[in-house]
């Protein structure tokens, strides 16, 4: 019981210090690939440190939900996170919560994005907000599919009981996983406004989604958020990983041993997803933004049609 | 002293309250009379079915009095699933007076809405008792009725007449629908009582006919595609209180009277009645939050809402059908839950939605989004409510509206176990229909928060728009409240539930009392579970601890600066998104067939100052593909046969003369 | 006592003879010779009806040839000839449909009146079975006729020919009590009493008693 | 026993024909008026008294179950008609619209037509029948043309061509049934005897009583009303007084229905002739959904109801037709129901034109705020007509609607689809008249609500709470009516 509460708390910890690590570390790698020197891997803890000593500035007609928004979204992010298995699965909560709650989660999250986007009244907020929706009113479909067919294959929507069932050799090789993963892999780019469906790194106001939201925000405020979105990542990498990739996870009631083996394995995990984001995303071009619904209206289809041949296929 | 005698009393005082409502018309006090006479009936009644469904759910209570049809009598029925959709009738009655308490002080003409107010409470309450077909129907209608003059009570503002027109006459077509149905189930030998047609076997053609009557009938009521076209006229034309109890309550009779046919009197179901069902809840839903998007009137909006959620509980209740016809119970329970429960959590919010829609219209006399905005510093309380009720009423969670989809979420998982192919195809389609309409109802609730509540008032009423009443703003917190005990104790409500489920599918969910932590467990453990409580503390700890962490290490400075925006600041309050901008990514995405969206963008010529223009142009398929051919061909026949009522006398005398004569041939032919 | 056969055939011929006069009035074309024809129809209607009185030995009938002929042969067409005359159109050429269509139709009604007639009244004395069969192609002609007239004077002609057909029915009818002849009668008699008035009142008001014109054009026509 | 020291039966006829007499005599309106309604009021008592002492069955007269029925529903709408008709007239004498001559005139028109309408529900003889109902006929032919105006006079002509060729076609037809029942029931008053006939129809010559049904039907379905031989009912509802268009609604259409009753029952009881259900069930269907097609272009609001008469004719007809305990109940309910429906809607719809001071539809707004009473007075009115509940309009057309299922469910189809076709048409208009912005006339109303509201309750109660004993009487003629 102590184990497993602690090991949970431990989760939780990783998650919030490795998240902003997992931002540096695809920064750092995208800017090697575009021959510049890049800023350390530990630069986004920096910037948090400031942020939070920073004064924040808030609009004149910002309203309370402006300033709750942050920890609000911060803390369902941090929730949902917290319940992905990372290193070890079986964790003591995560009856609280199956997958279809994380979507929900990240959803809740999302909606109060959007909000704080309104809030002030500015074009740009507006502007951001209604184009998330339009991601978001796809992507969810998209991702709810793809926990649709992951549960069909593992007989269970609680994520732990997914992956150990992942684990085992009865899995095989199927054509709906494979769908299922390209679907969950554009949903994770859009979900976490990365090229092609949005540019983290700039303010032009043709192909700002998140940055649009968040633009009236400074301070703590943005700090929190920062961290809510490189949780978001990082939360979005050890889904895919647990799912698909759950080689070295370590059961909750193991020896400290397989535990840390289990941690190694994530970080590892960690590292190749995050080059890998990194040279996608330099590889391609940003989209334009009505070219981003029938991107992620590929995903859902893929999703869907994933989920079909579960339906049809399970129990023959 | 039973609940049903306790029931009847509270009725009795409601239509006793009508004459008073008439003759006391001229004294003030009659309003504050009516309502809080009907606050207390509600409650009483509530309180009574409770005890009923809580206390000894199993035990039917029932009792005839010599009304109605003179052989037969009238026949009332206190039964699980009565006493349930009985609690949401008074529940939101009761909430309805309370905040008419309030509401009621700006009516102009009250003696238009008291009367038909507490006629309406007692007419949907006398539907659910009712057990025999004639009670049933008198009731049913008598409701569309009074809901009627309801919906007239405004007849001099503009679209109200023809609103009122459309809805009556959508309800005499289910009325009549019904009628059928009821006639093919008592059969030749006319037995109207429930109990006989429960004991009655049809053939499964005709079961299906009675099916298909029944959806027409009680869907036409509840508001699916394409027979809703009534409702957002009808919801929105009323004061806000009567269009809460008519969305949030008067559907759930519909959805009543679809499960007490179907599920109830018409036995066995066949598989293939599912497809139907499921098809018209996944198209329901989706096209209702599509409409929803497109609307800028915030009552409208929340009309076309309803739309999509009687869609959503059609979903559960087709699940329900195809379990039961393939002898899954656990399952069809599940199901059933899933859909009952979802009638529970839309009755809460949407309630909760209209009363906050309706505060915004007393304090800014707008329900136009376009010219609000801004008011969650006017109005905080009433905001807040209404974010409540968005964020349940978009099933995020921990509110109830995330767990009655969760439910259904599993029932669709689950639903592998069904023989059938086509269903199997089938319900995962539906499920994404389900999941598209739920992402975009959280979309449609954005806005509709956003721009209402948020941003910079649009208007000179928004900007000085004054925080409700308490009556109203009591009414909004105790809808507030329940919605989140609804979703943080589900288990309890499951747990309420199972009687029904037992009653019609003759199987329960695992009870849930038991679990840990009050978590919900629809089948077993490994396969799902979910814990709104665990869910809801996490949240609020960590971001309490987070604020409070970063508060007191970090700084805690704070300035009021005029808004960044890139360096473009603009004090115009146009330059913010409106209802129609922030909705138009979803349209351009998903409207351009539906819709048929046109929009065309007229530039100025070079130099000159004038700005551009956009006109966005949008049609209503529904309506110009299915009612307004009807509209026509009975415009057209009838002016066709109008010319022959203008002749001669000596051509009416021609065709006294031939029809004579061909009565005269038939009878020679005869012999 | 006469003999049955030769009373079956006067009235056979009677009956005819009224028949042939409905004929006569299908295609009559001008006023005053419809009235002509008329008179000549109501004066055949007594003969006949008298005839069966002295047959059946029931006198009351003489009473309903009585009326016949005096209101039917000659009151009622010198009014009706007066009327024409105040109104002026004993010149209008009145028929809206060609005789020969009209006649062509009344063959037929006669064929389909004798096939439904002939057969059935097996039961009733062949004297009864002539009259109901004549009579009721005389009330068929008659409503042809007040189809195919124009006028009202003409349609009144026409539904006093029906009157006719009747009358003979009923006095064809063994022993049928008082109370229909009197009744016709008295039908015949407001009748004419009623349309006297219209008519009066209509020349107030339209120079014509065209029906058509009659025929007001409310807002509802459209 | 015996209440009376005259027979009421009689009683019942002699009053009307005495008041008649009385009004031609008497000078001046009120008085005459509530001779008028003093008479009216005596004849009602006297129907009434009939349930009680129930006189023998004579040659000439009797009454029945079924006719009683009739005569209580008559004299009492012709009651509350009078008591209307007197407000209404004097406001016609004031607006000068009649003079007293006409007046007197009217009244005593008034009384012969309760009288002749009486006369054909007891008489117990098809020629004394036939009469009656003529005599009711032409009576009404005078009341409609009493305004003289063009129209007026159009549609008191139209109503006596078509009505007295509709005599000619009835008269016909008994004519064929007394030669048909002579060789069973003998020569003279006999063969014409009601009661009589029903015992021995049996034996009578089918085929020919088949012509004269044809006859018969389309003789008094004229009077009835019934598409295609109705032609003449809307001018007359739309151009006579609006009293007498309460008459003709709630009385007259149901004396002529009657008489196709008595009939229908003669033919049912003979085994071998042509069963009468299918040609009723056939016209009442046409009208149904005629006059329901009808409903939507009108404009003159008195138009409007003279439809939904022809509609509702269409409905009792088609119930009849169906026949069967049920349908046969359902029939005389609706029956019933309409009359008293229809008469409370022309009373308001009398007093709503002498306001308004117009029968045009479009010019009659908002009637709810300017006029309160006789807005929701028309309101319930419709609302009633048009079958909807707490009404009791609705229970009867469940019953039509549900007895279809016994032998023809197929049935229901057409019938549903036209009483959706008059509710919408009905609803739509009376939505634009009693809501909205008032226009047209605001002036007070001087006439009395009584009958109205008396119609309305009555028909309100019905809708949920019928007496046993009225469900017992109509259970047993229901059961008469075969």
């Amino acid at each position: 019981m102590i184990i497993d509460l602690f090991i949970q708390f431990i989760q939780m910890l990783a998650v919030l210090l490795l998240a902003p690590l997992l931002t540096g570390l695809v920064r750092w790698v995208k800017a090697r690939l575009l021959r510049r020197r890049g800023a350390s891997i530990f630069q986004p803890y920096r910037d948090l440190v400031r942020l939070m000593h920073k004064e924040v500035v808030l609009a004149d007609n910002a309203s309370w939900l402006f300033r709750a928004a942050p920890y609000l979204i911060f803390a369902t992010t941090w929730v949902a996170a917290s319940l992905v298995p990372t290193f070890a699965t079986g964790l003591i909560f995560s009856w609280a919560a199956d997958l279809i709650v994380i979507v929900a989660l990240l959803g809740s999250a999302r909606f109060f994005l959007t909000l704080a986007g309104l809030d002030v009244g500015t074009s740009f907020g507006g502007l951001g907000s209604s184009r998330e929706v339009m991601i978001a009113s796809l992507a969810e479909p998209a991702l709810i599919m793809v926990v649709f067919t992951v549960a069909m294959i593992a007989g269970s929507t609680q994520l732990s009981t997914v992956s150990v069932f992942m684990l085992s050799p009865e899995v095989g090789l199927r054509v709906s996983l494979g769908l299922a993963l390209v679907a969950l892999i554009i949903v994770a780019l859009a979900e976490n406004s990365r090229i092609p469906v949005d540019n983290p790194s700039t303010h032009l106001e043709l192909t700002m989604v998140h940055e649009a939201m968040i633009l009236e925000y400074s301070g703590r405020h943005l700090a929190v958020l920062e961290i809510a979105s490189s949780l978001n990542l990082l939360l979005y990498v050890s889904l895919i990983s647990s799912i698909f990739f759950p080689w070295g996870l370590a059961n909750a009631n193991a020896a400290p041993a397989e535990l840390f083996t289990g941690f190694i394995f994530y970080v590892g995990k960690l590292v190749v997803s995050g080059c890998l984001l990194a040279v996608f995303e330099t590889s391609i071009a940003k989209m334009r933004v009505f070219r981003v619904p029938q991107f992620i209206g590929t995903a859902l289809m893929m999703a869907l049609l994933a989920a079909l041949l579960m339906f049809v296929t399970r129990s023959l | 002293m039973t609940p049903l005698l306790v029931l009847f009393g509270c009725l009795g005082t409601l239509l006793a309250l009508m004459p008073v409502a008439i003759l006391c018309r001229r004294f003030s006090f009659v309003s504050q009379l009516v309502y809080v006479t009907s606050l207390m009936a509600s409650s009483t009644a509530l309180g009574a079915v409770l005890f009923h469904l809580l206390i000894n759910p199993t035990l039917a209570s029932s009792l005839q009095l010599p009304l109605g049809l003179p052989w037969l009598g009238a026949h009332f029925r206190l039964d699980a699933l009565s006493a349930f959709f009985l609690a949401v009738v008074n529940l939101g009655g009761a909430a309805a007076s309370l905040y008419g308490m309030g509401y009621g002080r700006h009516e102009e003409s009250p003696e238009r809405i008291l009367p038909f107010f507490v006629m309406f409470l007692v007419a949907m309450n006398l539907v659910v008792l009712a057990d025999d077909a004639f009670t049933f129907l008198l009731s049913w209608e008598f409701m569309s009725l009074t809901s009627w003059a309801l919906v007239l009570s405004h007849h001099r503002q503009r679209g109200n007449l023809r609103a009122g027109y459309v809805y009556l006459l959508m309800a005499g077509f289910g009325t009549l629908s019904l009628l059928l149905a009821f006639g093919l189930m008592a059969g030749s030998g006319g037995e109207f009582g429930f109990a006989m047609m429960r004991a009655g076997e049809l053939s499964p053609g005709l079961a299906g006919v009675v099916l298909a009557l029944t959806l027409l009938g009680a869907g036409s009521k509840a508001g699916i595609v394409p027979l809703h076209v009534w409702l957002p006229l009808a919801h929105p034309a009323a004061p806000s209180h009567i269009s809460a109890l008519m969305s949030g309550v008067m559907t759930k009779v519909a959805i009543y009277g679809f499960i007490r046919i179907v599920f109830d009197l018409l036995g066995s179901p066949a598989w293939w009645w599912s497809m139907v069902v499921l098809v018209i809840g996944g198209l329901t839903a989706v096209i209702g939050v599509l409409y929803a998007l497109m609307q800028h009137d915030l009552k409208r909006l929340l009309a076309y809402h309803t739309v999509e959620n009687i869609g959503i509980i059609f979903i559960g209740l087709g699940l329900a059908l195809a379990f039961e016809a393939n002898g899954l119970n656990a399952l069809a329970a599940l199901a059933l839950t899933a859909a009952l429960f979802h009638v529970l959590n839309h009755s809460l919010f949407k309630s909760l939605l209209f009363f906050g829609a309706g505060a915004v219209l007393t304090a800014t006399g707008e329900r136009d989004m376009e010219r609000l905005g801004g008011l969650i510093h006017r109005m905080p309380l009433t905001a807040f409510a209404f974010l409540v009720g968005s964020v349940a009423i978009s099933a995020l969670p921990p509110l109830n509206g995330f767990v009655s989809e969760w439910l259904t979420f599993q029932a669709i998982l689950v639903s592998t176990e069904l023989p059938q192919w086509s269903l199997r195809l089938l319900v995962p389609a539906v499920g994404a229909l389900l999941a598209l309409s739920a992402a975009l109802a959280a979309a449609c609730f954005a806005k509709a928060f956003g721009i209402t509540f948020l941003g910079r008032a649009r208007s000179q009423a928004a900007s000085l728009a004054n925080e409700v009443d308490r009556l109203s703003l009591g009414a909004m917190l105790i809808f507030v409240v329940l919605c989140l005990l609804a979703g943080i104790f589900p288990g309890y409500v499951i747990d309420a539930i199972a009687p029904l489920t037992r009653l019609l599918v003759d199987g329960n969910m695992p009870v849930q009392a038991g679990e840990a932590w009050l978590t919900i467990v629809p089948i077993k453990q490994s396969l799902s579970s979910y814990n709104g409580l665990i869910v809801m503390v996490f949240i609020v700890t960590s971001a309490s601890l987070s604020a409070f962490v970063i508060h007191r290490i970090a700084s805690r400075k704070t300035r009021r600066a005029p808004a960044w925006d890139c360096g473009f600041p603009d004090s115009s309050t146009n330059t913010q998104y409106t209802a129609g901008s922030f909705a138009q990514p979803i349209r351009s995405v998903f409207g351009s067939s539906l819709f048929q969206v046109r929009e065309e963008i007229h530039m100025p010529p070079q130099g000159s100052t004038e700005p551009a223009r956009m006109t966005l142009r949008m049609r209503d398929l529904i309506w110009e593909k299915l009612f307004a051919p009807i509209e026509g061909l009975v415009a057209a026949t009838s002016a066709r046969l109008n010319q022959s009522q203008f002749l001669t006398i000596r051509k009416y005398l021609t065709l006294v003369l031939v029809s004579l004569v061909f009565m005269l041939m038939v009878v020679a032919l005869w012999r | 006592m006469i003999n049955e056969a030769f009373s079956y055939d006067v009235a056979h011929m009677l009956a005819g003879g009224m028949l042939l006069v409905s004929f006569m009035l299908l295609y009559q074309d001008r006023m005053y010779g419809l009235l002509n024809v008329f008179a000549l129809h109501a004066f055949v209607l007594s003969l006949s009806v008298a005839w069966e009185a002295y047959v059946n030995q029931s006198p009351h009938l003489y009473i309903t040839a009585a009326i016949a002929l005096i209101l039917k042969a000659i009151i009622i067409p010198t009014a009706l000839h007066r009327i024409v005359q105040r109104l002026g159109i004993h010149r209008t050429v009145e028929t809206s449909v060609g005789i020969g269509a009209t006649m062509l139709v009344g063959i037929g009604l006669v064929a389909l009146s004798m096939a439904l007639m002939l057969p059935v009244t097996d039961a009733a004395d062949p004297l009864a079975r002539q009259d109901l069969a004549f009579s009721l192609s005389i009330l068929l002609l008659g409503m042809l006729m007040m189809v195919t007239r124009r006028n009202a004077v003409g349609q009144v002609v026409g539904l006093m020919s029906i009157e006719n057909g009747l009358i003979l029915a009923a006095a064809g009818a063994k022993g049928m009590p008082l109370v229909v002849e009197i009744s016709v009668a008295f039908s015949v008699l407001i009748a004419f009493m009623v349309i006297g008035i219209f008519l009066f009142r209509i020349r107030e008001r339209f120079d014509t008693v065209d029906v058509q014109v009659l025929d007001s054009f409310r807002g509802e026509r459209k | 026993m015996n209440l009376l020291p005259f027979n009421s039966l009689i009683a019942i006829l002699v009053v009307p024909l005495v008041a008649a007499l009385g009004l031609v005599a008497l000078p001046g309106y009120k008085s005459t008026s509530r001779l008028n309604v003093f008479a009216c009021f005596l004849t009602l008592v006297f129907a009434v008294s009939l349930v009680l002492d129930r006189p023998p069955v004579g040659t000439l007269l009797f009454v029945d179950d079924l006719s009683i029925v009739f005569v209580i529903l008559n004299t009492l709408v012709g009651f509350t008609t009078s008591i209307f008709s007197a407000s209404y007239i004097a406001h016609e004498l004031d607006t000068g619209k009649l003079n007293s001559t006409y007046v007197r005139f009217y009244h005593a028109t008034y009384q012969i037509m309760m009288f002749a309408m009486n006369l054909a529900l007891v008489s117990n003889n098809i020629g004394l029948m036939w009469v009656a109902v003529e005599m009711a006929t032409l009576t009404t032919v005078l009341m409609v043309g009493i305004y003289r105006t063009p129209e007026a006079l159009e549609a008191a002509w139209k109503y006596f061509i078509l009505g007295s060729v509709g005599i000619a076609l009835a008269l016909f037809g008994t004519i064929l049934f007394y030669v048909a029942a002579v060789p069973i029931v003998g020569q003279g008053l006999d063969a014409m005897t009601w009661t009589l006939l029903i015992t021995r129809v049996s034996a009578v010559d089918p085929a020919l009583i088949n012509i004269a049904f044809v006859f018969l039907l389309l003789g008094y379905g004229t009077k009835v009303g019934l598409v295609p031989v109705h032609a003449w009912l809307p001018d007359a509802h739309a151009e006579g007084p609006t009293p007498i268009s309460a008459v003709l609604s709630g009385l007259l259409l149901n004396v002529a229905l009657y008489a196709i009753l008595r009939f229908k029952l003669l033919m049912v009881a003979n085994g071998d002739a042509i069963a009468p259900g299918p040609m009723m069930i056939a016209m009442g269907l046409t009208s149904l959904i005629f006059a329901a097609f009808m409903l939507y272009p009108r404009r003159d609001i008195k138009r409007l109801f003279a439809y939904s008469s022809i509609e509702h004719m269409g409905i009792i007809t088609f119930a009849f037709g169906i026949g069967g305990p049920l349908a046969n109940f359902a029939g005389l309910l609706h029956m019933t129901m309409h009359s008293l429906t229809k008469s409370a809607i022309f009373f308001s719809v009398g007093q709503i034109t002498q306001v308004k001071k117009t029968q045009n539809i479009d010019d009659i707004r908002g009637l709810t705020v300017s006029h309160p009473v006789l807005g929701w007075g028309l309101v319930v009115g419709v609302v009633a007509i048009a079958g909807l509940p707490p009404m009791g309009v609705f229970m009867s057309e469940f019953l039509v609607v549900t007895s279809t299922f016994a032998n023809a469910p197929w049935l229901a189809l057409p019938l549903t689809f036209g009483l959706l076709l008059a509710l919408g048409a009905l609803l739509g208009k009376m939505s634009g008249m009693a809501f909205g912005k008032p226009s047209g006339g605001l002036g007070p109303v001087e006439a009395s609500y009584f009958p109205m509201v008396l119609h309305l309750s009555l028909v309100l109660v019905a809708g949920f709470y019928i007496p046993q004993p009225i469900v017992v009487w109509f259970q047993h003629v229901a059961a008469l009516l075969g």
